[in-house]
């Protein structure tokens, strides 16, 4: 087994609002190794960019963390010190924005924002750091020349390239990539898919890539962590998982989910609507849509079981569902 | 791209101008009463008026008669003082120093205490700081001009005899006037520096830049603070036309001969032609002012010129 | 379940004809945002426009629906034209309705459901106030399944999958025959996704309904659509039925944007051709095939002629001049370099 | 928005209930004010004259000529408050049709409303007050016209920016495919939508044309003597600021604190509406 690179045990978050108290994370255990390339899947709400932010400890307001740790590289990020947070952040570990139109800053040249980092981190000065981020841009696909432009002069997904650029910048130890292509067109997200396909080769960087896009996963990522209600309910090998799915959610997922081949039968819609972080139900966060529920489901929280050699799913009947 | 962007804006500045010389010359065609005698002294007589007449072409179409106003407007001619009988021009040329003191002095000063203020009642939301900053401000909006200078005068001059109340001189005759009239800008400004910021700290962006590991002391000074400054800018153009109101009070009150005491004067003494002289030149100042608000926020904001 | 239409035989419910639709872009030109679109959807049946963002089809929705105006061509529904200027108005909007893709800006967050699903009836005055409304809900509230205790709801008490079932029972309130489904799904999520295009295919076969059905992915108008149509600036580029076009898709653009759409398999082989730039802005567009500057098996040529949407096969309409070869060199064809990349900016 | 949190929200503002309770204070007074006033503001008692509060019965004593500074502060209130509502009631029908009809329409009338709001708002509201009123003359009609005519285009470039916004709402065009009347809406479907900022706007524009209604009785070109208002009541106690300062500290007090009480409103009704805040 690699070394543990980043170690969440049993994190729970809650954003305490005017309107109510939301319990985004549940109890979240992950764990990403050296040079792995994890897929974190799920819907929106299920706590998945909860869990990249709380791992930088940059929570937004009103967010608490109630419990768990969260360890990089063995070392307690809630305890560690201002200068070591800041080390880990954007040095050690990087992290790309879902949405590339508002996740870099108007008023400043798209040089300047790579640049930052550099200055930051590896203690360029102006010039060196402007010479290396034309570097980077070349690097992502964009004409080293553009550096003095504004994010407003590029299209979305050249602002997601420079977002690219800008994570790479100090060789990160593991980057986290948050829905890094859902904003964009089919055709521009094939482009930023096969830069990072590069990139992973050419950097040996570990990857937590964030998305509800199952394709996604199963081209980029060999592990995949399943989410639901602010806890993880599968992981394995994308293999594994995908082709043998055990969680009644990850079925479902799957079933639910329209083909590119094949026939196209009748879609298997998940009955009820997803879990509301605000009045979540008892025992299994899934029991009341899911059609093997019993009476154990409806009070008591599963526990994580292995089903394979690598493959866990947190579910009582730990997925073994006749007919 | 900023060059462009500089001369769009000047042209509309020249629209915006022309616009408010065809109010200025409406005004008086408007007001009710022969406007020839109008631009004239009450003593003047029907000689005099209807010499008058001939020159501002009443007989002839308006459109002539404004081609005539401009006319004289653009060269320089404004046209005579019924109460000081001398030049309008001259006048005005003579009390404008004194206004641009004050105004220049009392925005720098305010917007000096104003934005820090501002901005960090934004970044620190909800502190007793912020509550302070806010009720700074409120009150600042509520307060009457009229009122704030008299009671500046009352406290200051009457009862402490610390600053002099009236008149021209030293600093020390700045700094009732000048309070007077920042404080409500300032008020405006605070409001806008904590709102911007609040609003700029919310965006994506900042949370990006937070996590690219930079400390915050710094995303807040050099990352936000820009894109905060971008409504703070925007709020000062438009606070300067209630500022130039402000000014003929504070003028008026502080005696302060400039060219806003000068208004109440020539409106005091029925001097129309330096009254509709005084609005184009004030409103010309105003049209300035907004000018190189729009070219300093283009200069902040890639955006403005780039769309 | 897309049982093949036998359309010849058969009249259109809707034609549109040589729709174009430009925009004035104040100091910069003409936005040709549709250029030349013409297609027939026939009773019962689906026909899914789908394309990059900026390509044109909500457009084409739109002036469908009048809420943009045409700037040429015509568009017959059932045979009557509907930009005539005797055409009746009324009669249109009842046969004529739309979904949208935003199920939050779609209901007006200051109106109740009730208030929201009465207003077509009593605009359209097909019902008074009183209890024939309230019977007229109760029905319309079963057909899509919405709880009839939620018609007191404002919108933003209910989920997105909710609203966007309000959003569909909206558009059937008039009993219309023909529903512009403009990306009804996208903004939901997968499970919800799929609730929604289920009701939608059952409410088809229930009422007979044809749907233009437009949206960005792939696999969803796949699933839905009898027929297919794939725009790229302005333009269809490629029609042809669902199962056709998906076997044998042959405009090089198709080709590229199916390869592009990363897929759930745990075979990790794509041949992808990866499209070099940006989708390019309609704006005032240069004569020459609009994709040759980003095809990947362009020619010299493909920049001065203008392909035709010729039938290449029965049923099958292709606007490209090599479409006879495209599937051959699709195989053969390389990953585009980052030079290449940098180059097309 | 949920009415349940707005209440919880205006409940909780400090700033929204000291305006709101302050506010209706105001107001009843006004409303009151021939009840409470124990002596004719208007007439003149020499033997009188610059009594300091609480002498033979002036609460607040008396200026110059005389009169009941009290009697006068209540009559003033009257005269402030109904300008400042009869002013912020037309501009704000004024300016919001137009900006309704404005960001609606588009095209040429947007072009034609917006160059004439422009010409308005190119000048400093006071300076056009006062140059206006000096060619016009001083009528309670005239103050009323000048106010309403340098201030409706705030209320129309707000309703039209809300509408620009509203009217590419697919609810709006949801109605437009239904065949519904362009009237129609914009009055049900999109005017609903634009209330919270105009009243906003409404409460914060009612302080401000109170103080400029002050600004021009101060400089004489406003409510004329002997009618009271707090604007010229500041003006005749100013030269007597020495000897007689209840002359101006009557006045400018009400005057502070009312505008204080809208502008809070105003701005407690901001916070209580923000959708932003969570």
């Amino acid at each position: 087994m690699e070394e543990k690179l980043l170690e969440i045990k049993n994190l729970r978050v809650r954003f305490v609002t005017e309107r109510a108290t939301a319990d985004a994370l549940n109890g979240v255990n992950l764990t990403i190794r050296k040079g792995e390339s994890l897929g974190l899947v799920g819907e929106s709400g299920a706590g998945k960019t909860t869990t990249a932010l709380a791992s930088l400890k940059l929570l937004p307001r009103g967010g608490q963390m109630l419990d768990g740790e969260i360890y990089f590289k063995g070392k307690d990020v809630m305890r560690m010190s201002k200068r070591e947070l800041l080390d880990m952040r954007g040095h050690r570990i990087s992290m790309i924005f879902q949405n590339p139109l508002t996740s870099l800053n108007p008023v400043f040249t798209v040089g300047e924002q790579i640049g930052m980092v550099l200055r930051q981190h590896k203690g360029l000065n102006k010039k060196q750091a402007d010479e290396e981020a034309m570097r980077l841009l070349e690097t992502v696909g964009i004409a080293g020349y553009r550096l003095n432009d504004y994010p407003n002069q590029f299209s979305g997904g050249m602002r997601q390239r420079v977002g690219i650029a800008a994570g790479i910048a100090c060789n990160p130890e593991l980057l986290i990539a948050d829905e890094p292509t859902t904003a964009l067109d089919v055709t521009i997200q094939a482009q930023i898919l096969e830069l990072m396909k590069r990139l992973q080769k050419e950097y040996s960087t570990s990857l937590l890539m964030i998305t509800h896009n199952l394709g996604i996963i199963s081209e980029l990522c060999e592990k995949v962590a399943v989410m639901y209600a602010g806890r993880i309910i599968e992981y394995g090998t994308v293999r594994e998982v995908f082709s043998d799915p055990r969680h009644p959610y990850t079925r479902g997922l799957l079933g639910a989910l329209p083909k590119l081949e094949g026939d196209r039968d009748r879609l298997t819609a998940i009955p009820g609507t997803v879990a509301n972080a605000q009045h979540l139900p008892e025992g299994c966060r899934f029991h009341p849509r899911c059609e093997h529920c019993t009476e154990e489901c409806k009070k008591q929280q599963p526990e994580m079981v292995q089903v394979k050699e690598e493959h866990f799913v947190e579910c009582f009947r730990g997925g073994k569902f006749d007919g | 791209m900023y060059f462009r962007y500089i001369l769009r804006r000047l042209g509309q500045t020249v629209i915006v101008l022309f616009f408010i010389s065809i109010l200025a010359f409406a005004l008086i065609r408007i007001a009710p009463g022969n406007p020839a005698r109008m631009m004239l002294p009450d003593t003047a007589t029907e000689e005099q008026v209807h010499a008058k007449e001939m020159e501002m072409g009443l007989d002839k179409p308006l459109y002539i008669q404004y081609i005539k106003y401009i006319g004289g407007v653009l060269r320089g001619d404004l046209g005579t003082s019924a109460s000081y009988q001398t030049s309008v021009g001259s006048i005005i040329a003579d009390r404008f120093p004194a206004t641009l003191l004050l105004t220049a002095a009392t925005i720098l000063v305010s917007l000096l205490i104003s934005i820090p203020i501002g901005i960090i009642a934004g970044i620190r939301q909800g502190s007793m700081v912020d509550f302070l900053a806010m009720l700074f401000a409120l009150i600042g909006q509520s307060m009457s001009t009229v009122w704030l200078a008299v009671m500046m005068i009352y406290i200051f001059s009457v009862k402490l005899n610390l600053l002099p109340a009236l008149g021209m001189g030293g600093i020390k005759y700045l700094i009732l006037p000048a309070i007077t009239l920042g404080y409500p800008l300032a008020a405006q400004v605070t409001r806008m520096g904590r709102s911007g910021m609040i609003d700029v700290l919310r965006e994506d962006y900042i949370t990006a830049t937070l996590a690219k590991g930079i400390p915050e002391s710094r995303v807040y000074t050099k990352y936000a603070f820009k894109n905060a400054l971008i409504p703070i800018v925007t709020v000062v153009g438009l606070q300067v036309g209630y500022f130039l109101g402000g000014a003929v009070v504070v003028e008026t009150i502080f005696s302060w001969s400039g060219v806003g005491q000068l208004a109440n004067q020539a409106v005091g003494n029925r001097d129309y032609a330096l009254v509709q002289s005084l609005l184009l030149v004030i409103a010309a100042g105003f049209a300035l002012v907004n000018l190189i608000v729009d070219l300093i926020n283009a200069k902040i904001d890639p955006r403005i010129t780039l769309e | 379940m897309a049982e093949k239409m036998e359309n010849k035989s058969r009249k259109p419910l809707l034609e549109v004809r040589h729709l174009k639709k430009y925009f004035t872009i104040p100091r910069k030109g003409q936005l040709h945002a549709v250029d030349d679109v013409s297609f027939q959807v026939y009773p019962g049946e689906t026909l899914g426009l789908v394309g990059e963002s900026g390509c044109g089809k909500s457009t084409v929705g739109n002036v469908i629906m009048k809420l943009h105006k045409r700037t040429e061509g015509e568009m017959y529904l059932e045979g009557r034209d509907v930009f005539a200027s005797d055409a009746d108005k009324d009669a249109f909007c009842r046969k004529v309705q739309i979904i949208f893709l935003d199920p939050y800006s779609s209901l007006n967050p200051r109106k109740t459901i009730k208030d929201i699903l009465s207003e077509p009836l009593l605009v359209q005055k097909i019902v008074k106030k009183g209890p024939e409304l309230d019977k007229f809900l109760e029905e319309l509230c079963e057909t899509v399944g919405l709880s009839q205790d939620l018609l007191n709801h404002y919108p933003h008490e209910l989920d997105g999958g909710m609203r966007q079932v309000v959003g569909i029972a909206r558009a059937l309130s008039l009993n219309p025959s023909f529903i512009v489904c403009d990306e009804p799904v996208s903004a939901l999520d997968v499970s919800v996704q799929a609730k929604i295009i289920n009701l939608l295919m059952d409410l088809q076969k229930e009422r007979n309904l044809s749907y233009l059905f437009i949206s960005h992915d792939l696999s969803v108008v796949r699933h839905i659509s009898n027929r297919i149509a794939v725009m790229y600036l302005g333009q269809i580029v490629e029609m042809a039925d669902t199962d056709m076009i998906f076997q044998n898709a042959m405009h090089p653009y198709t080709i590229a944007l199916m390869s592009a759409v990363p897929k759930v398999s745990v075979d990790k082989k794509v041949n992808r051709i990866v499209l070099a730039g940006d989708v390019p802005s309609p704006m005032n567009p240069k004569p020459g095939c609009r994709f040759a500057p980003r095809c990947w098996m362009a020619c010299p040529e493909c920049s001065n002629k203008t392909p035709e949407l010729t039938e290449m096969e029965p049923g099958h309409f292709v606007s490209c001049m090599y479409a006879r070869e495209s599937r051959e060199r699709a195989k053969t064809a390389a990953t585009v370099s980052v030079e290449k990349m940098m180059e097309s900016q | 928005m949920e009415r349940k949190l707005i209440f919880k929200r205006m409940v909780k503002s400090k700033f929204f209930m000291t305006g709101f309770l302050v506010a209706v204070f105001v107001v009843i007074i006004s409303i009151l004010s021939p009840l409470l006033a124990n002596f004719d503001p208007t007439a003149n008692a020499l033997v009188d004259r610059l009594k300091s509060p609480g002498i033979a019965g002036h609460i607040l004593g008396t200026d110059q000529l005389g009169r009941d500074i009290f009697s006068r502060l209540l009559m003033g209130s009257r005269y402030s408050l109904l300008i400042a509502l009869v002013v912020v009631s037309l501009a704000a029908v004024i300016g919001t049709f137009l900006g309704l009809v404005s960001g609606y329409f588009g095209g040429r009338t947007d072009t034609l409303i917006m160059r004439i709001s422009e010409i308005f708002l190119s000048i400093p509201q006071l300076i056009l007050a006062i140059a206006i009123m000096a060619m016009l003359g001083t009528s309670v009609f005239n103050l009323v016209m000048v106010l309403v005519i340098t201030s409706w285009t705030q209320y129309c470039k707000l309703a039209r920016n809300n509408v620009l916004v509203q009217k590419n709402m697919d609810f709006v065009h949801a109605s437009q495919v239904m065949g519904a009347g362009n009237m129609h809406i914009m009055l049900t479907q999109i005017f609903p939508n634009i209330t919270t900022p105009l009243l906003i706007t409404i409460s914060q524009q009612f302080g401000m044309i109170i103080m400029v209604e002050a600004s021009l009785s101060f400089l004489g070109l406003g409510i004329q003597q002997p009618t009271p208002s707090w604007g010229n009541m500041i003006a005749d106690g100013r030269t007597y600021l020495t000897t007689a300062p209840w002359m101006v500290i009557a006045p400018g007090v009400a005057l502070m604190i009312t505008v204080l009480a809208f502008n809070f409103l105003g701005d407690g009704l901001r916070d209580v509406f923000d959708p932003k805040r969570t």
